[in-house]
């Protein structure tokens, strides 16, 4: 079996707000093995930044732990996290907020080498940002531009080169493609593509794009409410959906052909709830069309229906 | 309008020093020919006159209690409000009686009787008595303002209903002079003990206190039942209007009747303008300059001589005062007891820089001069004067707190203050006396102490004169003070008004005072 | 590698001050604005060069006191015969180190702390934001009194006293712009990489948050040199005789009246120079803020 | 005469610039468009198409300045928009035709409840007092499935799709004979998105509403609409319905577009972006704009701006290469 | 929601005993003290020192800090050197002066500077705006005397519309106001139009167009009830701000109030009087702050539901 790079267990992150506790990560727990994409989609607000951010520490976890190569993160001091990231790091969503708008593209580009003491010698750190440029498919001739003078496409290029520039194992893609039209997000998640073939590199790929991850991921985790719900390999996912929430939301997807026949529409009623102190009850019981006693009586356990196929439902027998 | 001088003083010679310069300080001395016309006596027959008067106050009233604070703005009020047990005619420069009836000492001023008069009115009712009297000057202890009086004093007890006897701890000829001061008000027993806030306020004057907002106005209304007899108008309110310029629009307006000390810049105005009168009378405030004598630089009398030769007290006068002040000939008040001019200091730049080379041999001289905002131009023109001698003078500028405290303490090495005299000789003791507040100089002369000793117990007047020219002898030569000049006063007055019993102290009493009415 | 070709380029790539200064080339107020600040700047800095401190600037005339404004005195003469046009003119060095050191104090110590407040949050802010209230809530006046007696008078006590009483609004408003910056990704995305708090608050928030803190400062460059005046009225100002606008301004207030001319000019100095600072802070702010252009 | 009656849209000849101080947008070149009671236009494009602005220009919304709009025609259920007054156009708005927009989160007035939003367009269109205008405002959400109670609640209140249900409600209030919704469900999650496509297929079909549906989503395209526009660099490039788009495609970016599209089917397909970006409107190339991206692009391209030309039906694309009778591409080659 | 104010009224209290330490500290350290102002000319040293016995001014400073603040515990603010009187009653004595004032100021800086504001947003980058602004600075870069003065001069002396100072009849407040309010002006019209440009960006306003409502409704009503926090917010501070007196102002007006209270006790170095003068205006401060975050909530409904939602969550504690 390959080694998991990551492992994250039981991991949970609480705010503190003025309604209340906010469950937005709530005992979540997976792995990954070295060089696989495990996609992570749900709607919005159902933690799945937070799962992220968590687990490279930017928010500190209320609980649980997160285990990188074989080392605990959450209990590392913050100056030695602060090396643990050169190994790690994050592309955002929003090719607009993730960079600095007072700095030209090489400033952001070359912060993260200066900062870390990868390169010390001007020419070489020079040498280096036009490289990763050139890996991104920057042209040269934008290092000295801002980023409000740059589309979206080459606002994310910038972002992922800043990523690229520590030279990590491992990145978490937070919706790194939402922001992008079709014609730059196929660019991008080609580009995203070739860097994980050629480095080796391990990802966690957050989206609500159910076809995105399709096409990128290895494994797909689907989460409801702060929980994980489902997680498959991606083809069986897509092939044998069991959570009742994961067969609406690939029902859900329009698909942009004539003339074919189409799935029948699986329609939820009403909306993602507030994750402030949620009931002890299955999260998606509200929404559900098959809610039945159970499912308000208690929360339904992550179980391994078959080889890699977790569900938490507690019918999930009935949808096999 | 043109000028009325309530000036002269029998002591003082009749020539005061050299005229100033500029067009407004004419004929200072005795009644001019307008003073018929301007501040008369008394109205008019038939003259309709106004029943509310509003005067424009500089400064605010911190207190209705005569005990609480001495200085010009609350002395108007308590000369309208109380009685003091003797009286000093202005007019004829002689004590008239007020309260007391007569009064008398026997052992050469130590002690006095005091005979009070008869059916004397209190606003409360109450009728004087010995033991008003009494309870008035025991009341000083600890006070603010009379603490320095009670000092002096050593025992006060009531000989009958109407009669005082005084005793002082040192023979003191000028005491009767003392007992004109509005520190020396009478209050009534009964309203104070009964109310210790609003009795005090309680006098026998024509006027009693209506109403009073601290750092805003002052309300009085005619007490019709006063030995004085009745007033000529209902109330008289005095209001705080700080700034200059607005208080005299004001009086243009008509909001205020009376515009106290409007600024000599623009008196113009008031001259111009038919509906209002200007009052003007030689002032009887000094400012000066005080070395600190017991520091250094200014510990050296030749710095002192340089600079007293140094500067152009004329051009001072024409530039600070507008030209409306006197230059001042010795560091006395000219309508004090004893006066006599030394010819003050003039300008002569060799002298002065002869005095400055022995004071600084080394060059470099150099002298701070601490003064409030009020006189920082006079400061300017020093620094500007002294210049020319080769004397660096450094303008130390302070609020008015600093500044008092600043020179009692003796940080200073110089400074420009201000002051006004009262008319007895013994007055002088305030400026000389070490450990006094207003001694700026902190001047420690054992000889000048002896002679002020000598000549207050002293009954011979030609020899206390004699004192007095030393000590004022003594002053002049050894310059612990430079007096600059005494500014006129000034009150601008709707036109017709009078009854405004003018001194130089500028203690005014309005108590008749009459406004015309529109 | 997949390789974009790169066409059209938006815009070609300028130097980051290059930028700046194109945008504010644009900016027509604020060309004109620092054109005046030049200028003035200039008359500050040479002033001793036209004119003689001594003879013309505190030289005194009484022979010609109180002249109205002429061919021979510009500005005319204030009541010691000095010349109001040579003093406004000197006085620019007094009234703009006032303006700007006072200001700047005020923007170093203020914007330190607000930092700070608005990042870090919790029990520090709260210390930082009391303590901010308890220095706005003594009177400016009441500050500076205490800190020119104290440390004597002094141009250099004047700046302070005026600089440290704009300590709190600065601290208020840097918090404020801090805790929008804060929430931004890229403040993340510099965790991310690495750095430390400091050098995330200096290099990255602080600089996004300049265009309220400019302005602030602009606009409080105006009200330092008044309240310089206002001290001056109970003798706080810069000790005389230098012509410090704000001295000349509380000077000539007995001769508002008759001569007004001595209060016009130092005022219209003021006015002109704030006008001018905040064309200029404008400006700046605009091109300071790549968001802002087109 | 009769077709012209059935006409609730007709735009000639559409241009809009941004004039700005140093660049000149633009943003809208020569765009026509038509129509026909009932039907859904779908308006589809990438990011600075033109696609929001065209959508402005009908009901003469967009800022002026910079905005400049020129038209040959244009009319709403045959009245003349263009020549219309200020105070004119405010009764069209909202009232002929009616705007839905993109960002829900940000669409809606926070300081008013949802049913003073609603019941003010109802107050001043169909001149209702305030009592009944606002029982019609109730009415209205119930019709978009939110309670009738939750009129007095403010848009912070509700989550985004029953913000988009309130937007939904206000653009219906007055019952309009053109609905535009730019973007309606862009913010949206995919399980909201279906239920407001459902409402408003459902809403669609009750009142008989004409619709532009403009996104960049070919997937609700195919789901929602009559007819399609493909929009590049301000111009339409190519218009048909559903089918002829779909499966006949004809011009080279709108394949490109289908190729960028991660194939849910067939994960294993690998990605065919479109080479580049979209032209800077401020500069835009003297021949075809979409040349330059172009894999079939020929000299000609560049140098001349093609016209959109009919290829029988309602088929029409605007693509030089189609000048070369032998032409197709490859997608065609696929579809037949 | 009462928790919340109870809250702030409770953070009130380290503030208070911060600002009193500071002044009462400040004042001690300030040159000169009450008692060369007492004394009568003439005084002795002996006489100096009766009257800093008798103030208690012979005792050391934290000595006296500890007995004014074991005072304030009892309500006692202490009695002034100067006047003898009650410092709290002496102080609201004045206090309505300044709040009169400080409204109308308030009120004149609205009414000059929210329709400016207004006006130069909706112009932005015209030539209209850039004047409209230049208006608004001028009142900022004039001192208030002067302003002050000039506006006596013409109204009250030249054409007798208005008393030259004062607080007697209603129209005595005129001339203050205004040259307290243009001084407010400029801060205050660029907020506004800085809050309307950010307001006449966002998409509900295009909505609103879109509804067919006319443009005049649009920017009064819906823009500018979405830009009245910044704008709340800096009506706030300078009200904060008047109400802590306007010493030049109320110089020149002759205005009884609260300022020329403080300066006046300043120079008098009257220490009860400052502090407790001081004290009174933090808490009326911290109050109108106070207010004015309850107002946020009457104005934005986003902002109650905070403060309900917090109601809500105590009920659940
Ligand atoms: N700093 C924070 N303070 C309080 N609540 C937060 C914070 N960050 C996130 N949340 C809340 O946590 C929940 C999960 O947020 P998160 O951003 O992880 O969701 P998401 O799945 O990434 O959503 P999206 O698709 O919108 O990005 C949300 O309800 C959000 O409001
Ligand atoms: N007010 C404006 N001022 C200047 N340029 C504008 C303005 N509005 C739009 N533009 C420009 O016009 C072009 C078309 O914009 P438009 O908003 O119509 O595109 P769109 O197709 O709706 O894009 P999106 O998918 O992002 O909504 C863009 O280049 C845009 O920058
Ligand atoms: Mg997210
Ligand atoms: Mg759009």
């Amino acid at each position: 079996m390959a080694e998991n790079i990551l492992e994250v267990k039981h991991l949970k992150k609480y705010f503190k707000t003025a309604r209340g506790t906010l469950h937005a990560v709530d005992d979540v727990s997976f792995t990954i093995e070295k060089g696989k994409t495990l996609g992570i989609v749900g709607e919005s607000g159902c933690g799945k930044s937070t799962t992220g951010r968590a687990i490279l520490r930017l928010l500190e976890p209320t609980d649980g732990q997160v285990i990188f190569n074989g080392q605990d993160i959450t209990a590392l001091s913050s100056s030695k996290m602060r090396q643990m990231r050169r190994d790690m790091q994050i592309i955002f969503q929003d090719p607009f907020s993730s960079l600095d708008p007072k700095k030209t593209v090489s400033q952001t580009i070359a912060e993260p080498i200066i900062e870390n003491k990868i390169l010390k010698d001007k020419k070489a750190i020079d040498a280096r940002v036009r490289e990763l440029m050139a890996t991104v498919g920057l042209a040269e001739r934008l290092v000295n531009a801002y980023p409000h003078e740059l589309d979206g496409g080459r606002r994310q290029r910038i972002g992922i080169a800043r990523a690229l520039a520590m030279e990590p194992k491992f990145i978490v893609c937070d919706e790194p493609v939402s922001a992008l039209d079709v014609s730059i997000q196929a660019q991008i998640l080609n580009l995203l593509q070739e860097l994980k073939e050629q480095m080796g590199l391990t990802f966690i790929f957050i989206t609500h794009d159910l076809s995105v991850v399709n096409h990128f991921a290895d494994e797909i985790a689907v989460m409801y409410l702060g929980q994980l719900i489902e997680k498959a390999p991606t083809e069986e996912l897509f092939d044998h959906p069991v959570h009742p929430y994961t067969r609406a939301l690939l029902s859900a997807i329009p698909i942009p052909e004539v003339g074919i026949e189409r799935p029948e529409r699986i329609l939820l009623r009403g909306e993602i709830s507030s994750p402030i102190d949620p009931p002890d009850e299955c999260r998606f019981a509200k929404r559900c069309n098959y809610v039945c006693d159970q499912c308000h009586k208690s929360c339904p356990q992550l179980v391994e229906i078959s080889e890699g196929h977790f569900v938490s439902c507690h019918l999930w027998e009935n949808f096999k | 309008g043109s000028l009325t001088g309530c000036g002269g003083n029998k002591n003082a010679p009749a020539e005061t020093g050299s005229a100033s310069l500029g067009t407004a300080a004419e004929g200072n001395s005795g009644g001019a020919a307008g003073s018929s016309e301007i501040n008369a006596a008394k109205p008019a027959e038939g003259m309709a006159l106004k029943e509310d008067i509003v005067i424009g106050m500089q400064s605010k009233h911190t207190t209705v209690d005569a005990m609480d604070a001495s200085n010009t703005q609350h002395n108007y009020m308590y000369r309208m409000v109380y009685d003091t047990p003797v009286h000093f005619n202005n007019t004829t420069k002689e004590l008239e009686p007020s309260l007391a009836e007569e009064w008398s000492t026997e052992d050469g001023g130590k002690t006095y009787i005091f005979k009070l008069r008869d059916g004397v009115k209190f606003h409360n009712g109450e009728i004087l008595k010995a033991s008003d009297f009494v309870f008035t000057f025991n009341r000083m202890e600890g006070t603010t303002s009379c603490n320095g009086v009670f000092l002096k004093v050593e025992s006060v007890e009531a000989v009958d209903d109407l009669t005082v006897k005084m005793t002082l701890v040192d023979p003191n000829l000028d005491w009767p002079y003392m007992m004109t001061l509005p520190t020396a008000s009478i209050m009534n027993e009964k309203a104070v003990t009964d109310d210790p806030e609003k009795g005090p306020a309680v006098g026998t004057g024509p006027w009693m206190v209506d109403s009073y907002e601290f750092g805003n106005y002052t309300k009085l209304v005619a007490f019709e039942d006063s030995w004085r007899g009745a007033p000529n108008a209902k109330s008289f309110t005095f209001r705080y209007i700080p700034e200059d310029s607005a208080r005299l629009i004001a009086l243009q307006n008509g909001e205020i009747d009376i515009c106290q000390t409007p600024a000599a810049i623009e008196l113009g105005r008031i001259e111009e303008d038919p509906a209002l009168d200007l009052i003007s009378y030689k002032g009887g405030s000094l400012t000066y300059m005080a070395f600190n004598t017991q520091k250094d630089p200014a510990k050296d009398e030749n710095l002192r001589k340089a600079v007293a030769h140094a500067i152009d007290i004329d051009s001072i006068i024409a530039v600070a005062a507008e030209g409306r002040g006197e230059k001042a000939t010795s560091f006395w008040g000219w309508d004090e007891f004893g006066f006599y001019d030394c010819g003050g200091y003039t300008r002569d730049l060799d002298k002065a820089k002869e005095y400055l080379a022995k004071a600084f041999p080394n060059g470099n001289a150099a002298l701070d001069i601490s003064v409030g905002a009020d006189r920082k131009t006079i400061a300017e023109m020093i620094q500007s004067q002294c210049k020319e001698i080769g004397l660096t003078i450094n303008i130390v500028e302070l609020d008015s707190a600093g500044i008092s405290t600043t020179t009692t303490n003796g940080e200073h090495q110089s400074c420009l203050y201000g002051m006004g005299f009262n008319i007895f000789g013994d007055d002088a003791r305030r400026i000389l006396q070490p450990g006094s507040a207003v001694n700026k100089a902190h001047y420690d002369s054992p000889e000048v102490m002896e002679l002020l000793d000598k000549a207050v117990a002293e009954e011979d007047e030609a020899k206390r004169l004699d004192y007095y020219k030393q000590i004022q002898e003594n002053v002049y030569e050894h310059v612990p003070y430079i007096p600059i000049y005494y500014a006129d006063g000034f009150i601008g007055v709707k036109k017709g008004t009078g009854g405004i019993d003018i001194y130089p102290t500028s203690h005014h009493d309005f108590s008749n005072i009459f406004v015309p009415a529109e | 590698m997949a390789k974009t070709v790169e066409a059209n380029v938006p815009r070609k790539a300028r130097s980051q001050m290059g930028e700046v200064w194109h945008q504010f080339r644009r900016n027509k107020g604020a060309m004109v604005g620092s054109a005046i600040v030049l200028i003035i700047v200039f008359v500050a800095l040479f002033a001793d060069v036209f004119l003689d401190y001594d003879t013309q600037v505190v030289g005194q005339n009484v022979a010609e006191r109180l002249q109205w404004p002429s061919a021979r005195h510009w500005f005319g003469t204030d009541e010691l015969g000095r010349d109001i046009f040579f003093r406004v003119l000197y006085g620019t060095r007094f009234s703009c180190s006032v303006g700007l050191v006072a200001v700047t104090i005020g923007l170093v110590i203020g914007v330190t702390l607000g930092a700070i407040a608005g990042f870090y949050g919790g029990t520090l802010e709260e210390v930082i934001m009391r303590s901010t209230d308890i220095l706005g809530a003594v009177p400016n006046m009441l500050m500076a009194i205490v800190i020119v007696s104290v440390l004597g008078q002094s141009i250099w006590n004047l700046m302070l006293a005026v600089g440290i009483t704009s300590v709190p609004q600065f601290v208020r408003i840097t918090r404020a712009a801090v805790l929008t910056v804060r929430n931004q990704e890229y403040v993340e995305a510099s965790k991310a990489i690495g750095l430390s708090n400091r050098r995330i608050i200096f290099k990255h928030i602080l600089p996004n948050c300049l265009s309220p803190i400019i302005v602030q400062a602009t606009l409080r460059v105006a009200s330092a040199i008044i309240s310089a005046s206002s001290l001056s009225f109970l003798g706080l100002g810069v000790p005389a005789p230098s012509p410090e606008w704000g001295a000349l301004l509380s000077g000539g207030r007995k001769y508002i009246r008759d001569y007004s001319y001595m209060t016009l000019f130092p005022g219209l100095a003021i006015m002109i120079t704030v006008l001018a600072l905040n064309m200029m802070g404008d400006g700046l702010r605009d091109s300071l803020d790549p968001k802002l252009k087109k | 005469m009769e077709e012209q009656k059935d006409m609730v849209l007709e735009v000639e000849n559409l241009n809009v610039k941004f004039v700005m101080e140093e660049e000149t947008v633009e943003a809208v070149n020569n765009i026509s468009l038509h129509i026909k009671k009932g039907e859904t236009l779908g308006l589809v494009g990438e990011t600075g198409a033109g696609k929001t602005t065209t959508a402005l220009s009908i009901m003469r919304l967009v800022d002026s300045p910079p905005g400049v709009l020129e038209c040959d025609k244009l009319e709403v259920c045959g009245q003349d928009v263009m020549g219309m007054s200020i105070t004119e156009l405010e009764h069209i708005r909202g009232g002929l035709v009616s705007m839905i927009f993109q960002d829900p989160m940000t669409s809606l007035n926070p300081v008013f409840t949802v049913g003073q939003q609603i019941a003010e367009s109802l107050e001043r269109h169909e001149h209702l007092n305030k009592n009944d205008a606002w029982k019609k405002a109730e009415d209205m959400l119930e019709l978009v499935g939110i309670p009738r109670e939750r009129a007095i609640e403010y848009p912070h209140q509700f989550s985004g799709g029953m913000k988009q249900r309130v937007i939904i409600a206000i653009a219906l209030a007055c019952s309009p004979q053109l609905l535009i919704a730019d973007e309606p469900t862009t913010a949206l999650d995919v399980t909201i998105q279906a239920q407001i496509l459902q409402l408003m297929r459902e809403l669609k079909q009750k009142k008989d509403t004409s619709m532009i549906m403009i996104t960049h989503d070919l997937g609700i395209v195919a789901e929602t609409c009559d007819r399609v526009a493909v929009m590049y660099a301000g111009k339409i490039i190519e218009e048909g319905n559903l089918e002829e788009v779909f499966n006949h495609t004809l011009h080279p970016y709108t394949e490109g577009l289908f190729n960028s599209l991660p194939n849910i089917k067939n994960r294993r397909s690998k990605l065919e972006p479109i080479r580049g970006l979209m032209p800077d409107p401020t500069n835009l190339p003297r021949g075809c704009a979409f040349a330059p991206r172009c894999n079939y692009a020929t000299d000609a391209c560049r140098e001349r701006r093609p016209e959109l030309v009919s290829f029988g039906g309602t088929h029409k694309a605007a693509c030089l290469a189609y000048e070369n009778p032998d032409f197709h591409i490859e997608r065609g080659k696929k579809n037949g | 929601m009462h928790r919340y104010i109870i809250k702030r009224l409770l953070l009130m209290i380290p503030v208070i005993i911060g600002v009193s330490f500071l002044v009462f500290f400040i004042m001690d350290l300030a040159p000169g003290d009450a008692v060369d102002i007492l004394a009568p000319e003439g005084a002795t040293a002996e006489d100096l020192e009766a009257i800093r016995h008798d103030l208690g001014l012979d005792q050391p400073v934290i000595v006296r800090y500890v007995k004014y603040m074991g005072g304030m515990l009892h309500g006692d603010m202490g009695v002034s050197y100067v006047s003898k009187t009650d410092v709290f009653d002496t102080y609201m004595e004045k206090l309505p002066a300044t709040i009169k004032l400080s409204f109308a100021s308030i009120l004149v800086s609205i009414l000059l500077s929210v329709p400016l504001g207004i006006y130069s947003a909706t112009r932005q980058g015209t030539v209209q705006d850039n004047i409209s602004m230049i208006v608004a600075m001028i009142g900022l870069s004039m001192p208030n005397f002067w302003l002050g003065l000039l506006l006596i001069i013409v109204f009250s002396l030249n054409l007798g519309w208005f008393p030259s100072g004062g607080d007697q009849t209603l129209s005595s407040i005129v001339l203050p106001a205004i040259t307290i309010g243009t001084g407010l002006m400029a801060t205050l019209t660029r907020t506004t139009r800085s809050s309307m440009l950010d307001v006449l960006k966002q998409e509900y306003l295009r909505t609103a167009r879109a509804k067919g409502i006319p443009e005049k409704i649009v920017i009064t009503s819906h823009a500018l009830r979405n830009a009245l926090i910044p704008i709340i917010t800096i009506i706030g501070t300078q009200l904060a701000g008047v109400l802590g007196g306007s010493v030049l102002t109320e110089t020149v007006f002759a205005w009884p109030g609260v300022g020329r209270l403080i300066v006046d006790s300043l120079n008098m170095r009257d220490t009860p009087l400052v502090t407790g003068s001081i004290i009174m205006t933090t808490i009326l401060l911290s109050i109108i702050l106070l207010l004015v975050d309850l107002l946020y909530a009457v104005v934005d409904p986003r902002i109650k539901a905070q403060y309900v939602a917090k109601r809500g969550k105590k009920k659940h504690g």
